[in-house]
């Protein structure tokens, strides 16, 4: 219990960074924090106690594993993550070449 | 981008072969072992982007075009791709069947497919990620400051 | 019929490859090419559209089977709501790709322009068939990104910092999504949307489930900007490519917002009260405010981007009735009703809204400028471009002999018979301060003569472009067909049945 | 065991909040780190191997980006105090903040504790999936064969971003 909550703590401190925060590394740093919180809550979620890891090993059936499902859906998140992450990257270093700033605060032709 | 001291060279061509190899391995065994595609991808990714840091990024002579690398990747996508489309072809008309016999669970050329798509999905990562950071790279030296 | 669900996605996805690979060496080969496939994806829409009626076809991905009734693989899905979704979204797509032939002319690397443009059909494309929750996430992550690129596609200023934008606000929607995904794991233990329905439909936690609801629809909310979340449409809308925009505007916050929405909270949710009333207020406020920050506009783009806003809270508001007449159970063909206005308004805003978005295109590929300060007397000039914007501003006014008149009719209807008689005068007043702000856009660009200047140099813009505008303004007139019974019965009500029974979707796909 | 991840998650919060408020961008990419790396370790923990060998050459190669991206440009990050407009959105995200923790404690207590979870879709995964799908790495066996449609979509997302990079990285968008 006490380990979702905080993993909900860390998601929320990431989504204070975005909101807070005046430079654009500094958003993309709290969004990929916001996206770890992410994967732990699902590996969180496909633990079993006493399982093993979910590789058969023919000698040996009888074994309890933990899901393997979560942990596929992370191992697919991981990588659109890795792919937002480098597509914003690019971004922040186009903006930066043009204003010579990372300060979102003068970065404002767009308004109204 | 300048490539760095002497050091880094000579301790790069040691280390990014066998980074390489440990990249092949973690993609080959990834159906009996942790990893797998992704996993072995990034990691021959990380070889290249290490080479790419050592020795600066003309090591690649691809300064104008990252031609190969794009080429590579689309045609590893399109095989997965087709590798899923020949499941409808083969199968009983369903896409991602895997339609390949199943063999003995625990050797290396086993469970139909998926070594295949691990290769190719591997190779596509690898292209991709390693692109994406020659890209930036670049652009950091061509565009004016 | 099965075997062809999958084509939907993969025909894109080839087209991209193709259009990388071979686009290098061979001149001309993306925009033909890309034609082809668009059009070979509305045949096949229709040819879907037509063939489906009231049954749900399951295309079960990788041939498995259900144990214990359980679905275990990846489902995909057509019914009649997704049928007409994805007949708008590659019709629309058809035709924007056919102006995009010369608009797109003006800019570099057309290459990239078309694989994206493929990308992104097959992301929506993929989005509407699946029936797997983690499924949608995937394909809306590629959709999305395809369209973070595509809204930067000038590399200008304007164009990077709303994308930037664009991008930040889509992350956290998408990082909402996944955690509610991995709520509704955390619950039910399966992925599949109709498995779901019978996990929830034993019994659930209340205050989870809320809890659940709002993390689903913050995130879609986001992605298809209904008022508290819309701060980065205008910019996106705007900046963006002028075919891109009609895209984005037209089509894609439907598929990837307004669509998934009510997929969830009919098939997959049990409607609670609360959560449809929660859904009303967005749209009513949705409609209001957007139309609003839309009178004081004189970009084009931007105006045309704020109505966008206003008239998806049409279709919110009148989804959010039925689904508050649906969850107390009373007067269910009232509810049928506004669920109908609901869609056929959102058929009818993807053509106008569409045509607008290239119209405002046509226009700034002429003369090079977006404020309507700027222009004027173009009706002679561009008299194509005129008579198309025409239809348009009089179809999204709710003019009658137009299509935007008879679906603003149904809803306002609906809301009278379900006795909600503010949200109707609400109606009505925004369609009149809509029409109002319309025949502003009309008046400065295409009939006030005060600037000579700008007349001589304006010149009609290429065919291509002519034809797409004037294909979707005859589509504009045809929509109005859809409220005569027989073509009703034919394609709205197969959709409103899938979303009014509450088993018929669970049931059919467990079932086979 | 759920002692050791409550610890783990205890540090990779600090390492977040100080690189969120670090002065100095490139020690907050670094620190940034510190949560990446905390995830492989409670994916050890957790017996997911397969995650944390993707997790530490992903947030690796996730660290060059971002340190390729911050280097050679002004890395102070001019800080300076909270105008009126910072200390509305502070307070509105703390609000916020309160809010969604309070409902997410109220709905998680109806909900699985960690280590009892039970089995619905996943089951057969499991159950002679070995024999299904023929790999012993039943993750690899859920990625490529059951849920390879998934898979196909992800490869495909890397490359909508490359694309993606590629397009916003020219130097000239129009002609």
């Amino acid at each position: 219990m006490i380990t979702y909550v905080l993993c909900f703590i860390l998601f929320l401190v990431g989504m204070y960074g975005v909101i807070t925060m005046r430079n654009l590394v500094k958003i993309a740093i709290s969004l990929s924090i916001m996206e770890f919180s992410t994967f732990l809550f699902f590996a969180l979620l496909g633990y079993i106690d006493g399982g093993v890891a979910p590789i058969v090993n023919p000698a040996d059936p009888n074994k309890i594993y933990v899901d393997p499902l979560p942990q596929a859906l992370v191992l697919t998140a991981i990588v659109i993550g890795l792919a937002t992450t480098a597509l914003l990257m690019a971004v922040i270093i186009r903006l930066y070449r043009k204003y010579g700033t990372f300060d979102i605060r003068e970065i404002k032709n767009l308004r109204g | 981008m300048k490539g760095m001291t002497i050091i880094v060279k000579k301790t790069t061509q040691l280390i990014a072969g066998m980074i390489f190899m440990y990249g092949i391995y973690v993609i080959a065994h990834g159906h009996l072992t942790p990893g797998g595609g992704f996993a072995g991808g990034v990691i021959i990714a990380g070889a290249f982007i290490l080479v790419t840091l050592a020795f600066g990024s003309d090591f690649f002579k691809l300064l104008k075009k990252e031609m190969g690398t794009t080429i590579v990747e689309s045609l590893a996508t399109i095989i997965v791709v087709l590798i899923g489309s020949a499941g409808f072809l083969f199968g009983t008309n369903v896409f991602f069947n895997n339609f390949l016999p199943k063999g003995i669970v625990g050797n290396l050329v086993s469970a139909g497919t998926l070594p295949l798509y691990n290769i190719f999905v591997g190779m596509e990562v690898a292209a991709s990620i390693f692109i994406i950071f020659l890209s930036l790279i670049i652009f950091k030296e061509e565009s004016p400051k | 019929m099965n075997p062809l669900i999958p084509l939907f996605v993969v025909t894109p996805l080839a087209a991209t490859f193709l259009i990388m690979i071979v686009g290098r060496f061979v001149k001309e080969f993306n925009k033909y090419y890309t034609s082809l496939t668009l059009l070979f994806l509305v045949v096949m829409s229709f040819w879907c559209l037509i063939h489906t009626g009231g049954n749900v076809f399951v295309y079960k991905v990788g041939g498995w089977q259900p144990v214990n009734k359980i679905p275990i693989g990846i489902y995909m899905v057509l019914d009649g709501f997704s049928a007409i979704v994805v007949c708008i979204i590659n019709l629309i797509g058809f035709l924007v790709t056919i102006y995009s032939i010369s608009y797109i002319k003006r800019y570099t690397s057309e290459n990239y322009f078309y694989a994206l443009f493929c990308l992104m059909i097959a992301g929506m494309n993929g989005v509407v068939l699946s029936g797997d929750l983690f499924n949608i996430f995937v394909f809306l992550e590629i959709s999305v990104i395809s369209a973070y690129s595509l809204v930067a596609f000038g590399v200008e200023k304007n164009e990077l910092e709303a994308s930037f934008k664009y991008q930040v606000l889509g992350s956290i929607a998408s990082f909402l999504i996944l955690f509610g995904i991995g709520f509704i794991y955390w619950k039910t233990k399966t992925l599949n949307i109709a498995d779901i329905k019978a996990a929830f439909s034993t019994g659930y936690d209340k205050s989870f489930y809320i809890f659940t609801q709002l993390l689903i629809l913050c995130g879609f909310g986001l992605k298809a900007a209904i008022i508290p979340f819309h701060a980065w449409l205008p910019d996106a809308h705007s900046s963006a490519p002028s075919p891109i925009s009609a895209m984005l505007s037209g089509v894609f916050i439907k598929a990837v917002g307004i669509y998934v929405i009510i997929r969830l909270f009919f098939n997959m949710f049990v409607i609670t009260e609360s959560m449809a009333i929660l859904i009303t207020t967005l749209g009513t406020l949705s409609m209001v405010i957007g139309v609003f920050l839309a009178i004081g506009q004189w970009d084009i783009k931007r105006l045309l981007a704020y109505h966008s806003i206003s008239q998806m809270g049409y279709v919110i508001l009148s989804v959010g009735i039925g689904m508050i007449l649906v969850s107390r159970g009373v007067r269910q063909e009232v509810a049928a009703l506004a669920i109908a206005g609901g869609i056929f308004h959102l058929i009818n805003h993807a053509a106008f809204k569409g045509l607008l978005f290239l119209n405002a295109g046509a226009i700034e590929y002429t003369i090079g400028t977006r404020n309507l300060k700027e222009m004027g007397g173009l009706a002679k000039s561009m008299p194509a471009t005129s008579a198309t914007s025409f239809v348009a501003s009089m179809s999204i006014s709710g003019i009658p002999p137009f299509n935007g008149f008879f679906s603003k009719l149904i809803i306002i209807i609906a809301a009278i018979m379900a006795r909600f008689y503010l949200l109707a005068a609400l109606a009505v007043i925004v369609s009149i301060i809509t029409l109002a702000s319309f025949l502003k856009f009309q008046r400065y660009a295409f009939y006030d003569k005060s600037e000579k200047n700008k007349i001589q140099k304006a010149k009609e813009v290429p065919y291509p472009m002519i034809f797409s505008m004037i294909v979707l303004s005859i589509i504009c007139l045809l929509l109005s067909l859809l409220v005569l019974p027989v073509v009703r019965d034919a394609v709205l009500t197969p959709a409103i049945d899938i979303l009014m029974d509450p088993l018929k979707y669970s049931s059919q796909i467990i079932g086979l | 065991m759920e002692l050791a991840i409550s610890v783990i998650l205890g540090f990779m919060i600090l390492g977040a909040l100080y690189s969120i408020h670090a002065k100095d961008l490139l020690s907050a990419v670094i620190t940034c780190g510190i949560v990446g790396y905390g995830c492989v370790l409670c994916f050890l923990l957790l017996k997911a191997p397969d995650l944390a060998i993707v997790q530490i050459v992903v947030e690796s190669i996730n660290l060059i980006i971002m340190v390729a991206v911050v280097l050679d440009s002004s890395r102070e990050e001019s800080y300076s105090k909270l105008d009126r407009q910072g200390y509305v959105s502070a307070i509105t995200v703390f609000v916020l903040m309160a809010v969604l923790l309070y409902f997410f404690t109220v709905s998680a207590r109806s909900l699985d504790v960690l280590g009892k979870s039970t089995l619905r879709m996943a089951g057969p995964y499991i159950e002679g999936a070995a024999a299904k799908t023929g790999s012993a790495n039943l993750v690899t066996g859920v990625v490529f064969d059951f849920r390879g449609y998934d898979t196909m979509g992800e490869a495909v997302v890397l490359v909508t971003a490359v694309l993606g990079v590629l397009t916003i990285l020219r130097l000239k968008g129009k002609k």
